[in-house]
């Protein structure tokens, strides 16, 4: 049985060496006759390679049999594992195209490198698809790239306008995104058609990625077999290489790193690799930056300062509760204006002027300086002044308390009636006061105005039931005069 | 050919892929760890505010109380300045009230509260009230710095906040 | 040729950019609804806090500012000012307060008697002083001499320049003057020795953390007691 | 051979969007925490000036003088200011103790950290012999993480 399957290997080398279309190579018939004298046992004993299990399906097997497909199904389902070689698909080539579409096209359904792999042996060995049958390929599985190049091989060139007709209606009505893109993917490769052969895929055992490759070559390919094709193998993936980088579509180039030299081995895993390497940074950025940005809010401490910083006085201070700014200059015009008021505690109005404006002086819009101005004129009978500084204090806040009531002071003093009369009611509105209420009153009844003073006091009574409001009588009495300040 | 009877019963996908879900779920696991160390950091964070915010609270609160009843007392009968006229302090305070009773405001260590006591000065009993003035009081020191005895400095640690409040007496 | 394949680069574009969106779309519904509702709870705390600060603050700050003015009508009475007086709208600082010397008599010395009343409002924070005050008169020239005393402190919403107001505030410190009264008296009917015994009597019913420095507080007591 | 997934421009956008949300959203957190803080400085600012308002009052009169800015700092106080010597638990002065490192760590520490300072703004008026009265503004600073705070007080203390 040993010396049998020498000479089967030796008919075969033989074969491969002739030249000319198989069937009617010398070496064929003679093939033929040492196959039809095998035992049955031979061909079950196991340890042939994928070349010559093809070859025993064609030489053994009649044409369009269920037993060749049977046959070729099971060559197939090994050899897409790994990298088919050349002689292989020469010997795919003699298949009829109905065993070849029977075995091969369901392979090419596997999500992973088998798939691919049978597509590449589709399209090496010249299938052609009907065009309604590219969608549901498409839609079955993830195409990468290459496969999408390999599958358009299997389209008619007469056909390419109507698959890709069939195509762009099948999208219109996709839900899937991922369908979606490689329909128009595919399309954008039909119509770029530029690559002249098929590219061999990714199958390589050592280079593949993730760990479905592994898993693949050590259950399904006896380890003596997998040496020798390998050997094969190399040859062949050098010499497609070159043709896979110069047959790529238009997509641009990596560009190389100009002098940023890594280790091969390095930049090839960071390079399949990098989904995670990327989310992995991502993932990093953030994390460091909470946990910072989270502990600069727990630390409740002020910069710490040196001894120099703490005794320098900066240019400006906010205020506490008011959240003004407080300067120097503002400070000294407060030294003043507080003087001032020390002398009005004891009624002492003109030398209270005095530091009032020179509060004014070193700052203008010292309301409170303004009003004070405005006080100490009115009860100095200097009306004039007492009514320009109180308009300045008004346009600085009109709401400022008191603000005009002393005008409506002024204007009597002034016997402007109408004017005084507006700035009570200005006053009364913004602070419903009734002791303003009262002196308005009084103001009205001096002018007659009889039932306007009653209607304000029953008012402010309503108002402030606890508090006695009462007219006083005309002329004023003496005793009950009441020194308004 | 059999292989169109095999296409037609391929039902249309739609959904998300495994990669989608794993990339999602990823993101978020990310998210949510980020965000669970940010609480744990706020959480304490968030008790360390609330102490401080308490603790000013019963700082002000007692330190009002207090005040009112100073403000209008006589005199302060404990602590006074040492015999060498340097300032002296004290857990507690006791001084002559407004009506001339005797008021002591004292620090229970072991229940760490400000407690009130009104000691008539007269006939009777003394009188405690029901409630401590203040809870959680670290610290308390009465300080008295003033040979006439009209002034009583008061210095408070409540949860990490500190309260300082002098009380200068109007009545003699 | 060109501007299919422009049209096919724009498809593959969308179709990519779709994919994301999903996972950005969940990323950011759950930030917002795990970090909105703690801000907004703590947010609640903040200002709360800062609210019950401000209040405390203010109404501190028409405590002294009453204060003050309870000065400055001190200050008015040595300037040999007389007579009524009501001072309504004083500024100190931001603040102001209302000063009001209302006489009720002449003393023994023909000196003149008065209420001094000073209060001050921050918002809905009311401070008010009352405290009697004896104006003697110039030897020849001011500033005369002023004895003010019985100072009487409420947060109570009281006008001093109303007379139904000063009326109320009147009794109300006269219920804590009568127990004044009671104390003096008690002070003066018993004798030094009688007194400081009676009190230290009392340190039987004391909280631990007095005992101790009773018999000081009773030593100074004693050195106070009125006598006659 | 083109891959699908994220391309590290699109990394680098979703992580400026995640921070540009995050970074606003954590500041808006530390508003709420930040005001407490800052708070409890105000309120200590005003207890600081409250105290100095009341020893002013039995100070005598002429003592009452200028402190100009930028003022004396609570921690190591002078014995002559206002927080020199701060408490005494025993019965002479040996017992002094002040706000130092040493004697009060926490509330040194504290004071230390915000740099609280206080200063006095004496205005003086005289009306006669022995009739005075000073209006003194109490100006607390303290310094918070990007600006300088400052509280004021004004009290009138008149010759009694």
């Amino acid at each position: 049985m040993h010396e049998t399957k020498e000479k089967f290997y030796e008919l075969t080398a033989e074969l491969l060496r002739e030249d000319g279309v198989l069937p009617n190579r010398p070496t064929w018939i003679k093939l033929r006759q040492l196959v039809q004298a095998f035992e049955p046992e031979l061909l079950q004993s196991g340890g042939w390679s994928d070349t010559h299990l093809l070859l025993l399906a064609l030489l053994k097997t009649a044409e369009r049999s269920p037993e060749r497909v049977e046959f070729l199904s099971k060559v197939l389902a090994s050899v897409t594992t790994k990298t088919p070689d050349e002689e292989f698909i020469l010997l795919l080539k003699q298949l009829s195209t109905d065993d070849l579409a029977k075995s091969l096209f369901p392979c090419m359904y596997q999500a992973d490198s088998r798939g691919s792999a049978a597509v590449y042996l589709a399209a090496r060995a010249a299938l052609h698809l009907a065009p309604e049958a590219f969608q549901y390929f498409l839609c079955a599985r993830l195409w990468s790239q290459t496969d999408l190049i390999n599958l358009s091989f299997l389209v008619r060139p007469n056909e390419i306008h109507n698959v890709c007709a069939m195509l762009e209606k099948a999208a219109e009505t996709e839900q899937s995104a991922i369908n979606k893109e490689a329909f128009s993917e595919f399309r954008y490769i039909l119509f770029n058609q530029s690559s002249q052969q098929p590219l061999l895929p990714d199958i390589e055992p050592s280079t593949a990625p993730f760990a479905e490759q592994r898993q693949t070559s050590e259950s399904v390919v006896p380890a003596q077999l997998n040496v020798k094709p390998v050997a094969t193998l190399s040859q062949t993936r050098r010499t497609v290489t070159p043709a896979l980088q110069q047959n790529a579509p238009h997509k641009p180039e990596q560009p190389d790193k100009a002098g940023l030299q890594f280790p091969p081995e390095l930049v090839r895993l960071v390079e399949t690799n990098r989904t995670v390497f990327l989310i992995i940074f991502g993932l990093t950025t953030l994390t460091l930056l909470a946990s910072n940005f989270s502990g600069w809010l727990i630390s409740d401490s002020a910069p710490v300062r040196s001894q120099a910083e703490a005794t320098k006085i900066p240019s400006h201070w906010v205020d506490s509760s008011s959240r003004e700014l407080i300067t120097e200059r503002d400070l000294a015009a407060d030294k003043d204006y507080r003087m001032g008021e020390l002398y009005l505690t004891r009624d002492k109005y003109s030398e209270a002027l005095i530091l009032f404006e020179d509060a004014l002086a070193t700052k203008p819009d010292h309301i409170q300086a303004l009003y004070r101005v405005g006080y100490c004129r009115l009860n100095i009978k200097d009306f004039a002044g007492a009514k320009t500084s109180l308009e300045k204090a008004l346009k600085i806040d009109p709401a400022f308390r008191h603000t005009n009531l002393l005008l409506a002071r002024v204007a009597i003093g002034q016997n402007d009636n109408r004017l005084a009369e507006k700035h009570f009611r200005l006053e009364l509105e913004l602070t419903a006061d009734p002791m303003i209420a009262l002196e308005y009153a009084n103001f009205l009844q001096n002018l007659n105005k009889e039932d306007e003073a009653n209607d304000l006091i029953s008012k402010f009574q309503a108002l402030y039931p606890e508090r006695v409001l009462v007219l006083s009588q005309k002329p004023e009495i003496k005793e009950e005069q009441e020194q308004q300040q | 050919m059999f292989m169109y009877q095999l296409f037609k019963k391929t039902k249309k996908r739609s959904g998300i892929t495994l990669v989608e879900i794993m990339v999602g779920s990823a993101i978020l696991a990310f998210i949510g760890g980020i965000v669970g160390h940010w609480f744990f950091m706020q959480r304490q964070y968030q008790r360390r505010i609330f102490e401080i915010s308490d603790g000013q609270q019963s700082i002000r609160q007692t330190s009002w109380a207090m005040m009112q009843e100073l403000r209008t007392a006589r005199s302060v009968l404990f602590p006074r300045l040492n015999p060498d006229n340097s300032i002296h302090s004290d857990s507690k305070v006791v001084f002559k009230s407004f009506s001339g009773d005797v008021i002591c405001y004292y620090y229970n260590a072991s229940q760490r509260e400000i407690r009130r006591c009104k000691i008539p000065n007269g006939p009777g009993a003394p009188e405690f009230d029901p409630e401590p003035i203040a809870k959680d009081v670290s610290q308390i020191i009465f300080t008295a710095s003033d040979d006439g005895n009209r002034l009583i400095d008061i210095f408070m640690e409540i949860k990490g906040s500190f309260g300082l409040e002098s009380v200068y007496l109007m009545n003699e | 040729m060109d501007v299919e394949n422009e049209m096919v680069d724009q498809e593959m574009y969308i179709v990519h950019i779709s994919n994301k969106k999903g996972i950005a779309i969940v990323m950011v519904i759950g930030l917002v609804a795990i970090i909105v509702p703690v801000l907004y709870l703590l947010s609640r705390l903040g200002t709360s806090h800062v609210k019950l600060a401000v209040k405390y603050q203010e109404n501190l700050q028409t405590e002294t500012t009453a204060f003050s003015g309870s000065n400055a009508g001190i200050s008015r009475l040595r300037g040999n000012l007389r007579g009524y007086q009501n001072l309504t709208n004083q500024l100190i600082g931001d603040e102001s307060y209302n000063l009001n010397l209302r006489p009720t008599g002449k003393g023994f010395f023909q000196q003149d008697l008065y209420f001094l009343l000073s209060n001050s409002k921050i918002k809905s924070h009311h401070y008010a002083i009352m405290a009697e005050a004896e104006q003697f008169n110039p030897e020849p020239d001011p500033p005369v001499l002023v004895i003010s005393r019985d100072y009487w402190n409420t947060i109570e919403p009281y006008e001093i320049d109303q007379i139904a107001d000063v009326l109320s505030m009147q009794n109300d410190r006269g219920v804590d003057l009568l127990r004044l009264d009671e104390t003096r008296d008690y002070e003066k009917n018993a004798t030094p020795a009688q007194y400081s015994s009676e009190m230290q009597a009392k340190s039987d019913w004391l909280p631990e953390e007095l005992v101790p420095d009773w018999p000081e507080i009773v030593d100074n007591l004693k050195s106070e007691k009125l006598s006659m | 051979m083109k891959k699908s997934g994220f391309s590290l421009l699109e990394i680098v956008i979703a992580i400026s969007l995640a921070v540009t949300i995050f970074i606003p959203a954590m500041n808006m957190f530390s508003t709420a925490g930040q005001a407490v803080y800052k708070t409890r400085n105000f309120s200590f600012a005003n207890s600081v000036a409250r105290r100095i308002s009341q020893r002013l009052m039995v100070m005598p009169f002429e003592d009452i003088e200028e402190v100009p800015l930028p003022g004396v700092a609570l921690c190591d106080a002078p014995d002559g200011s206002f927080f020199g010597p701060f408490f005494n638990n025993t019965a002479s002065s040996a017992g002094l103790r002040r706000i130092t490192q040493v004697d009060m760590p926490e509330f040194y520490d504290y004071l230390e950290r915000y740099n609280f300072r206080y200063s006095l703004s004496v205005s003086n008026v005289s009306f006669g012999d022995g009739d005075e009265i000073k209006s003194v503004g109490i100006l607390i600073t303290w310094n918070e993480t990007d600006k300088a705070m400052m509280s004021r007080l004004y009290v009138y203390v008149p010759t009694l």
